[in-house]
């Protein structure tokens, strides 16, 4: 598999006010292979959703690349971009704010199209009515409605349908089910992943439910405060993971079974510092309970550890 | 001199009919010495000094006859009684009048008054480097103090009213210190000195004035009063309010239901006097379709002006058909005015032969507004379509000097001879003569009135003149000048409205 | 989800909507009765509202003169109606000028951001720290007073206000999801300004709208009353109050019919603005 | 402070622009000073003499940049009209503006703050529905009325106040109340209720959230949960619209000043506006606008004082 | 959770709570009872609209008042009628014998009143205390919630603290007057998942420590499992099941908690398994029908699920709402 975005040494930067900086991304490498779903995990403040939109141009990231299809998005502007866009998309956490609540279903998941140029109305209609089947609305029932008549679930659903229309070959999920029901969210995922067969999607799944990340994944890259921690296929590091950060968070998951004992974190305590005022050398290491002084004074680089395997640690659990 | 004041426009369609000397003057008890009174004017003051405040209104006239005083004086019907001067004489000719200058007078900061300080001032004004607006209108050339009792006014012609004309307070008249106000310079404006029975205590800008009894005044037992305050109230509901209430004892109106109420009111007096000037409405000759004389003529036909000034002022102000008040002297049995008939003022115009479209420049005050919109009802009816231009005072004026108007409200300010305005305003040389008239008759019967000796010749002029106006319909007369004061019953002293002042020299409070 | 609550408790609140649309019939009823009597003004066979009578100056309402007449004998209920034309006219058209030129300024400001926003801002800052009087002053004493003058002079009187609205709400709106969805999808800014905020900008902006008409009518008649407002003899509330004013003691009628009047219209207005505000959204309009 | 010095190129920016705007337009303003100064007697030389004299002659830019260099060592000139300097002039008339407009807003707020506490508790009852309709009401009255009202109510019917005028502190502050109580009054009760609404918007808004709740659940009695944890969070808007309303006010103040008589800034600047005294109303706007900016600067500070997270972010070095 | 004879510290007997709408009444709440004994802790479980939340706020009357919503059914707090309670003693009650911590300290917590305030103005009020004792007292409840620095935090503003303290705080006024009911709505659904187990963590130790009970509202099955002693399921408003909480997790009886539990992506599972997901979605409460609110979305659903509304049945620890319960011989109880 040949990589369909390649994410090189991305800084995400913005202005707080007073001078000071949201240091949200930090030199950041990632690929994302064509055909493969890449889950991107981390807490609020990690920088993953930030990560996202840099990556859409949506503003410009500060520094580094962003090639997709082999094509740097950061060095294209205007009409060449715009051209660009629609093999990208995205969907957003919120189904509901993400839905222009003054316009009808019909005319949101239409509107990529008129972007697009697609002027012959009929056309406009056929693959409109097309993508609605696919994600699982009626046409007759939605079509004339407004986002506020669904529930979230269904939303997301024409999220999702309008992300499509296009044909897109990468869609950035941004935290897609975390707003639904329990209930709904099954619905969702399961959703995404058929879309991703039908359509012969690559997926970038940005989450913060390590669960939903494992059922969807191929890969996770873990996130923690603007710096990748981690990057390995699913499985292994699900079942062994190497930075003390994916072991932490792991082990806090609360797990739906009341005979699964609670595990241990092992964190020190206190809560993750500010993006704004990230720490020295390795971001984790105040909270790591394996933190040396060389964590903080190194900044630990991305190591390849294992055949798929990435690691940003000195001290790594495995390998 | 047609000197505005804030609200003529067509501000008032105020008629007056004959002199009533209407002022009340109770046979009087002797005077009571203290007290503390306030009068509430229309305006805020320009100032008091006469090149920078240009002209005093009758608020700033109110104010000033505290501080300054006149050469002569008119008692209340009409004879000349010795002010700052004890005589005025005049050479065979009347060209020039000598002034035998009252002694042991003193400026309010104890200089002695002198006839070089009359000297200075008349001189003053008529420096054309002053730029003094009034200079065209006096008729003084220059005047001179041979001594310090006696100053000598040089015309510029044979001038009979010379004296009566000093007699009224005006920007001119009013005789200020030049020495004192040349040291202070431009604070002077605010800090009046003068001769007279008040000395200037303070004024705070746009809320009052206060005046206190000059002791070293030279008339012993004048004033009465301690104190003076002068208070600008331009909302005249609440003007007339602040007197029901108490808080001020004399307010100068205009309001015709204040009136009717005050004199209903017992405890209010009404003070009221009929000047020598008159509302008017100023045709432009030089203008289409004005310079026909059958439009003008139907204009003046189809204004029905009794009957609005009967209506509007509730008969206070009944119009007559000449701009001669009363105290002007003269009296014309036949005006030639022409008589209220729009059946004629239409046939007039069908006889014209074009549609007459006019526009009236007025006021944007509730009274200018009032004033055009009769007008325009009463020349609907004639069939000639009216369209009102309220304006801003200064655009008014502008438009008048310019003769950049059709039609427009002024008025004629009360002087004690009607000769300055007459001249300046229908004499075809004159440059105020907005009208743009012009007729060889009416300016010799102008310099008639104006050189002639001869009383009764100057009276028959000017009612000659009165024929040719009226029959030509240059200005409609809308209305003598009514001034009105109304006083807290217990107020008394107060003389005569001239000029709109309300003079208080002589005012004290009964028990 | 702990959510729900508070879904809950919103759902309530928009609750009694039916008592709201009997609150609304009144006010609704009025303003449509004055809109059709100013439409219709011409036809139904009214007195013309500046033929004067001065012998009939301020008669009390009769059966004559159902609202009685003027301080010139006019008739109150002929110049009442014609008055609701012109205040109508100046009351709607000054802030819908006001709504285009402040409306694309908050706009532009709230979306673009950054140096626009700055630039747009501090040209609200110094249409808001200009006393309005000398701006209306100058336009109806320059320009003279004309129904278009006060109209312009007013309109731009609303432009700092109507661009603060915008600029509040684009704010909000420019920040949602939806928006950065349409830019994924390579719209333009201009087609994201017209088709994804405008409509949303709509509702509080007519909110808002209604209420700006009542400060219009009033203000009219502020200008008025220092002489300034809708020339002779055309008859407007303002100026029919301000030209009242003068004989509230002899005549108190003259005044207060047009006040009754424009009071109820400014209520209307503002209890329909109120409605149409509170099915928005009731923080974001509170400019 | 960066902050601070935004705010202080925010300041100097707007007056620029505000005196520039002003200087054109006044000048534009048809009416000539020379012409009010000499009347409608003057020849047309003196009316040229006298333009000369006070400068008018000149090019408009060039008089702004004069003016402007005067005034920035704090000298406006001195009025064409009546030789008074601006300054002074405008020092004279503060103290009243400033009373009339102070007091107004304590009014209005005496009133809007704690009708706008009992509406917001039941929002929808009857105590809302007949504060809005008041609210309304005085919004719909024009305060040229409502001032004429009053004078005939409290003055001429009951004689409890004067009418008309204002007596200054040094005559006794109670005269100086009550002289002030009706023009405050009428401005006061128009702007009520506009901090009414806002204030029981915001007030509904906060009422909504968890903090209130919380404050419930402590226990704490109703007005307490009111005044202490619901008033403070939800009176931004209020403070804001309290700067920025200054505008408005100044304009109600001319109209209040004319009514009632009272020797304030408003009427300064509409006499010099009627009088074309152009140094004149140049020095009021300029003074206004100034007024204008400090206020909604100190408004901004008040932010600082009133929420902790706007001073957090602002004055952490 | 029944058949002990000592007095439950809290009983509720048929709580409801309906709003008007414009659509018809809506009945957020609908015929809830249950008890919880001192000591221990009552999870209830639910999506969002499930009522669990307006419950809770109902029984301590933070639902009502203003927002036109219909409370009824019976509290007993130690065995007092808190309904019938006077509005004073009612706030001394929940003042001084019943905590609560709301989902986001971010909203929670008063932004403009310092932290050390907050935290005692129940004491002073409830407790007496003058403002410098209800200060110190705040610092050393800062200091047991594991605030590092108190006596500084104290007089700092919430904005200036992380999600996590603010938390912390949040708790520390809910146990500030040593209540006997703690009310967790939701207390970790705003936090990242590190700092929801340190949360936790702190709740479930002030709970031990204190001898609280304990409600523990939230929508995660997993937050659940791990501390609660009891579960409460909540659907469309009803409670569909009770039980202690293994019993929940090994053997539901209600379809809905079965399927629920079903559609959760499990770790263990190997990626790109299908989730079992859940068809259809949760009723619109303000258009109810007849029979069971999960009827339309259930496997095993019968006329009598369409026609009839299953009431709560109890038995052997144990209640569910359902005609068709699973691991139960039909017609028999377990």
């Amino acid at each position: 598999m040949s990589d369909l975005l390649a994410i090189q040494n991305l800084v995400v930067e913005y202005p707080v006010g007073g001078g000071r900086h949201v240091h949200a991304v930090s030199d950041v490498t990632l690929a994302v292979k064509r055909g493969e779903t890449l889950g991107l995990v981390g807490e609020s403040g990690s920088g993953k959703s930030s990560l996202a939109r840099a990556l859409l141009q949506l503003p410009p990231p500060k520094a580094g690349a962003v090639v997709f299809d082999g094509q740097d998005l950061t060095q294209m502007r205007g009409q060449a971009l715009r051209a660009m866009r629609p093999r990208l998309q995205m969907i957003f956490q919120d189904p509901i704010a993400s839905l222009n609540p003054r316009r009808k279903v019909a005319e949101i998941i239409a509107e990529p199209l008129i972007v697009s140029g697609v002027s012959d109305t009929a056309e406009r209609t056929r693959r409109v009515r097309a993508v609605m089947e696919a994600v699982g609305l009626d046409p007759d029932l939605v079509w004339n409605r407004r986002p506020h008549e669904f529930s979230g679930g269904q939303c997301q659903r024409i999220a999702i349908a309008r992300a499509l229309v296009l044909e897109p070959a990468l869609i950035v999920c941004d935290e897609p089910v975390s707003a639904l029901d329990v209930s709904i969210r099954a619905q969702i995922v399961n959703l995404l992943e058929d879309m991703k067969a039908r359509f012969g999607l690559t997926l970038l799944f940005i989450a913060h439910d390590l669960a939903v990340v494992k059922s969807v994944s191929d890969r996770v890259a873990v996130m923690y405060l603007g710096r990748l921690c981690e990057v390995a296929d699913s499985d292994s590091l699900f079942a062994t993971p190497a930075h003390p950060y994916t072991a932490a968070l792991m082990a806090a998951i609360p797990v739906p079974d009341p005979d699964v004992p609670l595990g241990d974190t092992k964190l020190k305590p206190g809560d993750p510092p500010s993006p704004l005022d990230p720490p020295s050398g390795c971001r984790f290491r105040t909270r790591c309970p394996h933190a040396q002084p060389r964590c903080a004074s190194e900044v630990p680089p991305l190591r390849r550890i294992g055949p798929a395997r990435e690691v940003a640690c000195h001290f790594p659990l495995v390998g | 001199m047609a000197l505005f004041s804030r609200r003529f426009g067509l501000a008032a369609t105020l008629a007056a009919a004959f002199a009533v000397p209407a002022f009340a003057q109770a046979p009087a008890p002797a005077p009571v010495r203290g007290g503390a009174l306030t009068i509430g004017v229309e305006s805020d003051f320009e100032g008091f000094d006469p090149i920078r405040a240009g002209v005093y209104s009758n608020s700033t006239v109110t104010a000033a006859s505290l501080f300054y005083e006149t050469l002569m004086r008119l008692d209340d019907k009409g004879n000349l009684l010795p002010a700052l001067a004890l005589s005025m004489t005049p050479n065979a000719d009347g060209s020039v009048w000598t002034a035998k200058i009252r002694p042991n007078v003193k400026w309010h900061d104890g200089t002695p008054f002198t006839a070089q300080a009359v000297a200075d001032h008349f001189n003053r004004l008529l420096d054309p480097a002053n730029r003094f607006a009034g200079r065209a209108y006096l008729a003084i050339e220059k005047v001179e103090a041979p001594d310090d009792l006696t100053a000598v006014f040089k015309m510029r012609g044979p001038n009979a009213a010379l004296p009566r004309t000093l007699a009224q307070p005006t920007v001119t008249t009013l005789i200020i210190p030049v020495k004192i106000a040349q040291e202070k310079g431009a604070d002077y404006n605010r800090n009046p000195v003068g001769t007279g029975p008040f000395v200037f205590k303070e004024w705070r800008a746009a809320d009052r004035l206060v005046a206190e009894r000059n002791p070293n005044y030279w008339d012993k037992d004048k004033p009465y009063l301690d104190r003076v305050t002068v208070r600008p109230l331009p909302d005249s509901d609440a003007r007339y309010a602040s007197l029901v209430k108490g808080d001020v004892q004399v307010i100068w109106e205009d309001r015709a239901e204040n009136i009717v109420k005050a004199k209903k009111d017992k405890n209010l007096r009404v003070l009221q006097w009929v000047g020598s000037g008159a509302l008017v409405i100023p045709l432009n000759t030089q203008r289409e379709p004005l310079n026909d004389k059958r439009v003008r003529q139907a204009v003046s036909m189809a204004l029905n002006r009794k009957a609005n000034a009967a209506v509007l002022t509730q008969g206070l102000r009944p119009v007559h058909d000449d701009p001669y008040g009363p105290s002007s002297g003269i009296e014309c049995k036949d005006t030639g005015a022409l008589k209220y008939d729009p059946e004629a003022a239409r046939k007039l115009i069908a006889d014209y032969g074009k549609p007459v479209k006019l526009t009236m420049t007025v006021t944007a005050t509730p009274r200018g507004r009032e004033g055009a919109q009769v007008f325009q009802a009463d020349m609907k009816k004639a069939g000639i379509d009216v369209e009102i231009k309220p304006v801003d005072q200064t655009q008014l004026v502008k438009e008048a000097l310019t003769r950049d108007f059709q039609v427009t409200g002024w008025r004629i300010i009360d002087l004690a001879d009607v000769d300055p305005q007459m001249f300046a305003n229908f004499h075809s040389k004159s440059p105020i003569n907005f009208s743009g008239y012009n007729n060889a008759e009416v300016d010799r019967l102008l310099l008639v009135g104006r050189t002639s000796l001869d009383e009764n010749k100057r009276k028959a002029a000017y009612c000659d003149l009165i024929k040719i106006l009226n029959d030509d319909a240059v200005w409609l007369w809308s209305g003598s000048n009514i001034d009105f004061a109304i006083t807290r019953a217990n107020v008394r002293g107060i003389p005569a409205l001239r000029g709109g002042a309300v003079q208080v020299e002589g005012a004290w409070f009964a028990k | 989800m702990s959510a729900s609550a508070a879904k809950v408790a919103a759902i309530a609140a928009t609750g009694p909507r039916r008592r709201w649309r009997w609150a609304l019939a009144l006010p609704l009823g009025w303003l449509l009765l004055v809109v059709f009597l100013a439409i219709t003004a011409d036809w139904i066979g009214l007195p013309d509202p500046s033929a004067q009578e001065l012998i009939l100056r301020r008669k009390p309402p009769s059966a004559e003169f159902l609202l009685g007449t003027d301080n010139l004998g006019r008739d109150m209920l002929s110049r009442v109606i014609y008055g609701a034309r012109t205040s109508l006219i100046v009351g709607i058209c000054a802030p819908i000028l006001g709504f285009l030129v402040g409306g694309a300024i908050g706009m532009s400001a709230g979306y673009f951001r950054g140096k626009v926003d700055t630039l747009a801002v501090g040209f609200i800052d110094i249409l808001l720290a200009f006393p309005s009087l000398v701006l209306a002053l100058t336009f109806t004493a320059y320009l003279g007073q004309s129904l278009f003058n006060v109209t312009l002079a007013l309109g731009i009187l609303s432009i700092p206000a109507a661009a603060r609205v915008a600029r509040a709400n684009t704010l909000a709106w420019a920040n949602r999801d939806f928006v950065l969805a349409a830019r994924t999808i390579g719209a333009s800014d201009w087609r994201i300004l017209t088709r994804e905020i405008l409509p949303n900008l709509l509702p509080p902006m007519f909110a808002f709208w209604l209420v700006a008409i009542s400060v219009i009518i009033v203000a009219e008649g502020a200008l008025s009353f220092l002489g300034l407002g809708i020339p002779a003899p055309q008859p407007s509330w303002g100026g029919m109050i301000a030209d009242g004013r003068e004989a509230l003691d002899v005549a108190p009628y003259t005044a207060l019919i047009p006040a009754a009047v424009m009071f109820a219209t400014v209520l209307s207005l503002n209890f329909v603005g109120d409605i149409v505000r509170n099915m928005v959204d009731p923080r974001r309009s509170a400019l | 402070m960066p902050w601070l010095a935004r705010q202080l190129v925010r300041l100097v920016v707007v007056l620029f622009c505000v005196t520039l705007l002003t200087y054109m337009i006044v000048n534009i303003l048809p009416g000539d000073v020379a012409i009010v100064i000499l009347g409608n007697l003057a020849t047309p030389e003196d009316i040229a003499g006298l333009r000369a004299d006070l400068g008018l002659d000149r090019p408009m830019l060039v008089r702004y940049f004069d003016w402007l260099g005067s005034a920035l060592s704090g000298d406006l000139g001195r009025s064409y009209r009546n030789g008074e300097p601006v300054v002074q002039a405008i020092v004279d008339r503060l103290p009243v503006s400033l009373q009339l407009m102070v007091m107004a807003q304590v009014i209005a707020l005496g009133i809007a703050i704690p009708v706008a506490l009992l509406a917001a508790r039941r929002p929808g009852g009857l105590f809302d529905r007949i504060s809005a309709s008041a609210a309304f009401g005085f919004l719909a009255m024009p305060n040229f009325m409502l001032g004429i009202v009053l004078i005939y109510l409290f003055s001429v019917s009951f004689d409890l106040l004067p009418a008309t005028g204002f007596t200054p502190v040094s005559e006794g502050l109670w005269d100086n109340l009550e002289s002030m109580i009706l023009p405050s009054l009428t401005l006061g009760l128009i702007e009520w209720t506009v901090l009414m609404r806002v204030l029981r918007s915001d007030l509904l808004t906060t009422l909504k959230e968890d903090f209130i709740l919380l404050a419930r659940a402590k226990g704490l009695p109703p007005w307490r949960v009111l005044l202490q944890h619901a008033l403070r969070p939800s009176s931004f808007t209020l403070i804001t619209i309290l700067g920025l309303n200054i505008g408005g006010l100044i304009g109600g103040a001319v109209i209040v000043e004319q009514i009632f008589a009272l020797p304030g800034v408003g009427r300064l600047l509409l006499g010099g506006i009627f009088n074309r005294d152009l140094i004149l109303v140049q020095g009021t706007v300029a003074f206004i606008a100034v007024g204008f900016v400090v206020i909604n600067f100190l408004v901004d500070m008040l932010y600082a004082v009133l929420d902790p997270r706007v001073r957090h972010v602002r004055f952490r070095s | 959770m029944s058949g002990q004879p000592n007095t439950p510290l809290l009983s509720v007997r048929n709580a409801e709570v309906s709003f008007s709408t414009a659509r018809g009444p809506l009945r957020a709440v609908d015929g809830v009872s249950f008890d919880l004994q001192e000591g221990r802790t009552l999870g209830i479980v639910g999506e969002s609209g499930s009522g669990k939340s307006v419950l809770v706020r109902s029984l301590i009357g933070l639902v009502g008042a203003g927002s036109g919503a219909g409370v009824a059914g019976q509290v007993l707090f130690e065995g007092r009628d808190l309904r019938s309670l006077s509005p004073r003693e009612f706030r001394q009650v929940l003042g001084t014998e019943i905590g609560i911590v709301f989902q986001d300290p971010m909203t929670s917590l008063n932004p403009v009143m310092k932290i050390g305030r907050q935290i005692g103005e129940g004491l002073r009020l409830h407790r007496g205390l003058d403002s410098k004792a209800a200060a110190r007292r705040a610092v050393e409840l800062l200091n047991e919630v594991g605030i590092p620095e108190p006596e500084r935090r104290a007089g700092q503003y919430p904005h200036e603290m992380s999600g996590g303290m603010r938390q912390r705080v949040a708790i520390a006024i809910a146990i500030a007057c040593a209540p006997k009911l703690l009310i967790a709505d939701e207390p970790t659904t705003a936090l990242d998942v590190t700092v929801q187990r340190q949360i936790l963590d702190l709740l479930q130790g002030e709970q031990r420590q204190r001898g609280m009970a304990m409600i523990l509202i939230t929508h995660d099955l997993g937050v659940a499992a791990g501390r609660s002693d009891d579960i409460m399921v909540m659907y469309a408003g009803r409670a569909v099941e009770t039980a202690a909480t293994r019993d929940i997790f090994r053997s539901p009886r209600m379809p809905y908690t079965e399927a629920l539990l079903r559609s959760l992506p499990r770790l263990t599972d190997p990626t790109h398994t299908r989730l079992s997901a859940i068809p259809g979605r949760p009723p619109d409460l303000a258009r109810r029908s007849g029979g069971c609110a999960f009827g339309p979305r259930c496997l095993y659903r019968t006329e009598r699920c369409d026609a009839e509304q299953p009431r709560l049945t109890r038995g052997g620890g144990r209640g569910y709402a359902c005609f068709h319960p699973r691991g139960v011989a039909p017609g028999g109880v377990a």
